[in-house]
């Protein structure tokens, strides 16, 4: 099982089991949802913005542990973030993902670098971050409860 | 037992393969079968003998294509026990053969106050098909609900009484639930169906393979399965209806095959099955189908659905065992098809379906195609372990071992 | 010449054989071409290694059927140099893809007044739809003329642009005529097509598998084909659609693996290709369709269109010498697909099939699919001689003799 | 070409030549027709009555040799004949094409035995007899130019 360990590396599995930001937002004023509809899995990223940065940030959904983990890796990764700079963490995670290669400096995003040898489970991995980058393109406007 | 189930496996040449280094065990049997030797020849040598356009020819080939697609479809009437072979229609699968029915019959049959029945265990294909044409003809699409927190309890037949006060014109119900288990009791039901005035169609997609199947005696008005899902090919499906009901529908597609006369201005149409045909038939996988039937009969379909509930029921049992599983679906000591649905707190089914894979053993993981019902008993998605005439018990233990190393790497067990 | 033609019959299983004491000579490939061992073997391989669902599953059997699958589109997407393989749509066949765009399109789109142009020389499966989307929406339907007593002079032109001054939504037509051999200028009739605000749909059922397609350069919106035309198997073909407008259609039919996701109150689609792809694919028929075009394209499809057209020449002289015959479609000297349709006073169609099977010739008998054009040549029915690829000048020899035979037997030469 | 001249026999290749009673009948008071739109042939049948016998017999319609000849020798079969006669020559005439098997008196229909080896053109040589069936059962009634 030397596969699945890379896959499952001990970051992944303690997102998974100890997800950080996990919920709504009470104040968010940005909002996008994701779905994977050959899987199920769904998620969906509540911001509470501070000027053109992420101030708060939650997800909520449901999914694999492989996105399940992501969405919590990538909350604690895009706190304090413009789009911009999300935007650039987003690209060198899907890069990640899909390659395999690991980033040059450390960080726990590198934990995702066995998802690459299961193509099928890339999609579980950048659920989340689909979701971010959608919701910080938007207009701040309250969130309906 | 009439037949030794443990050597059957030879007869799958798909079979005989390692993944991730362990034999393959292929525990998803209800997304699509495997296909024996005979049924992979009987596509090759008609490619390699007869291939040829069907109907129109005169030619040698052209005669015996023609007669090896009429003798599959002969084949086909008896499988079923259909009273004559116009009452089978060649489809791409089950979904094609509801759609027909959908917007063949429905489309031209129902208006607004009218109401099709369908249940809430009922796949994608049994149900999409439904809303939609309700939708294009106002008339109204309800549920026979499904009883318990894990539908063991099957479907709410008191309910379906109800349902038949309104003006129903259709019932269309799956015979055997392929995220469940369940059996559902299709000869009463179509007569509940028949006694309010409604017409039924049974989804066949999960029976047609798995026990003798005599459409006279369910009395049903249509039946519809795909021969990918009981050791025949992609591509080809069927499409039961009786001959009176068949011949006043309207065609679904025109084109070649189905006409009797076209002129410029408009066209006529032959009787079913041709009025459904149009176009150039799938000959070869309609002559493979053929071959499947004869397989699974010289097995014998009483003992192949016998020996796939026993699997399940061992499934069943050994996982009735483990720690924070629910399974869906009949309880124990109750009928159940062959497969077993589950899900566990805090391990996703797909994170089981990766694992398992890892120790050879293909699971599927997901909605199933019921994702209205997994809503219901609020379950994302649940892992499905499905059996066929190949299994055995030794892939049973296979199945419960790589669980319990999954439970245990995620700190479950 | 770059491939010695004369040698190609071998990679074909079928040709190895005998009618009637004869070797075969398979001039009936207009209504279905012969598969190499390699189409044959890449469909037994499939079911012998990867057999699996696609799409919904994770273990590694259905991820090896799933890469198959859509690496089978991006390669048609190739073949007839599609923007992308989402353009790609899998059905069964020309006959369902043109009855997918006429209810999945048309009959959103359509209105009383609104006009669909056909041809004269269309096959019913490019007819029919039209006339039953146009009866169900009370649009128009409209033919462009062919010219000549036989049909030689093609389609009118001139007549065409006088149909665009009406309000025409669609164009549809076939490239080449399964009936005539007419080659249509299919980029023209595109450009005028679409000058005058009318979408395209070519029927690319005789040329997809014998000249080079190019979409783009042909400028159409929609272009549908059949697998077994081309040396591929029964069961399979392509809707190709522009990206735009296959995303705003309507889905045609219900089912799994179309949806994004399903409540028992209603649903939404995913966007193409899967919106038109419910059901359980034909995998291993796509599968087939793939080792087909590699093998087309190993030989290369212009040399095949040419030896084809340089067959057809062939037969076209030696038959033109016949007493008593009428040819259809171009003249001598003029551009020809690789068939030949032809009929001779006081000799039915019909007995010279039957004459010609005896002699191990495969010829094609009756109104091709064509009852309209032949009614208004005054024919009732005609013989077709149709070539592929692993023809050769030998089997022109063999046709002629055997044709003359006949015409002696019947008294006429 | 053994099996081809049985099927095409000297009886077939007269009839089909020249076709005895082609033509509608002027004064016809009942007409029936058949298609085969597997293969486009097309027969119509004509009669006129005298009283429940067949007076005048015609035929009209295209299809191949077999068709035409079948048709032609039928109207000289059936002409003179009731419903009933009809149906029994009808009968012994399908038993021939359908087995092969030679009539026990002679009688040229014996000719069509050899349709029996050829089995997709037996609808050829039973069209016409279908259409004189069918027109023998109708009700007398003024036929429409
Ligand atoms: C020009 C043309 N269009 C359409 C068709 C229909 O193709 P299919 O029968 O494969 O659907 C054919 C062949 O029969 C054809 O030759
Ligand atoms: C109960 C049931 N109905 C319908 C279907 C649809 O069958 P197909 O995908 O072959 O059209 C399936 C399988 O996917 C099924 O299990």
């Amino acid at each position: 099982m030397s596969d699945l360990t890379d896959l499952y590396q001990a970051v992944i599995l303690d997102h998974n089991k100890r997800p950080r930001n996990r919920g709504r937002v009470p104040q968010a004023t940005r909002v996008a949802s994701g779905d994977n509809p050959t899987c199920g899995d769904n998620c969906t990223v509540y911001l509470q913005m501070d000027g053109d940065r992420i101030g708060k940030i939650g997800f909520d959904g449901s999914g694999c542990a492989i996105s399940q983990a992501s969405a919590s890796l990538m909350t604690t990764q895009l706190a304090g973030k413009t789009l911009a700079e999300a935007e650039g963490q987003f690209a060198e995670f899907r890069d990640i993902v899909t390659t395999g290669k690991e980033p040059e400096e450390f960080s726990e995003v590198a934990a995702f670098a066995g998802v690459h040898a299961f193509p099928a489970r890339i999609k579980c991995a950048t659920l989340s971050w689909h979701a971010a980058i959608d919701a910080l393109k938007k207009p701040d406007s309250p969130v309906e409860e | 037992m009439s037949c030794d189930f443990s050597n059957l496996r030879l007869d799958f040449p798909v079979l005989d393969q390692h993944v991730g280094g362990h034999p393959l065990v292929y525990l998803d049997n209800a997304a699509t079968t495997h296909k024996p030797r005979a049924v992979i020849d009987a596509i090759a040598r008609f490619y390699e003998r007869d291939n040829s356009n069907v109907h129109r020819g005169l030619h040698a080939l052209s005669m015996r294509a023609t007669d090896g697609y009429e003798a599959a479809r002969e084949r086909t009437a008896k499988f079923i026990n259909a009273s004559e072979s116009a009452e089978v229609v060649f489809t791409s699968g089950t979904t094609a053969s509801v759609n027909l029915v959908a917007q063949g019959w429905a489309r031209d049959n129902l208006q607004p106050g009218d109401v099709v029945v369908c249940t809430e265990m009922e796949h994608h294909s049994n149900m999409v098909p439904w809303q939609i044409v309700c939708q294009q003809t106002g008339a109204t699409l309800r549920y026979i609900p499904v009883l318990g927190e894990n539908a063991e309890g099957g479907l709410d037949l008191a309910a379906f009484d109800e349902l038949l006060k309104e003006k129903v014109k259709l019932v269309a119900f799956t015979h055997i639930s392929n995220t469940l288990g369940t059996i559902n009791p299709a000869a009463e039901i179509c007569a509940k169906a028949k006694a309010a005035g409604a017409l039924t169609l049974v989804d066949g997609a999960q029976s047609a393979g798995h026990e003798n199947v005599d459409v006279q005696a369910m009395d049903c008005d249509f039946y519809v399965f795909s021969g990918h899902k009981m050791a025949a090919p992609t591509g080809i499906g069927v499409l039961y209806g009786r001959k009176a009901l068949l011949d006043a529908m309207s065609p679904w597609q025109g084109g070649g095959g189905m006409i009797s006369t076209v002129a410029y201005e408009g066209s006529q149409w032959k009787p079913s099955p041709e009025r459904f045909e149009a176009g150039t038939p799938n000959v070869a996988d309609a002559i493979g189908l053929h071959a499947a039937m004869d397989y699974l009969d010289s097995v014998g379909r009483p003992a192949i659905g016998r020996h796939e509930s026993e699997l399940a029921a061992l499934a069943y049992d050994a996982l009735s065992d483990l720690p924070g599983i629910r399974i869906l679906g009949p309880g124990e000591g109750q009928p159940r098809a062959g497969l077993v649905s589950f899900a566990f707190e805090g391990v996703h089914a797909h994170d089981v379906v990766t694992f398992a894979d890892q120790d050879g053993v293909a699971l599927r993981g997901g909605h199933h195609c019921n994702q209205p019902l997994m809503r219901k008993l609020g379950l994302p998605s649940t892992t499905r372990a499905s059996f066929y005439l190949y299994n055995t018990p030794a892939d049973v233990d296979a199945l419960v071992a790589s669980i319990r190393r999954i439970l245990k790497f995620f700190g479950v067990e």
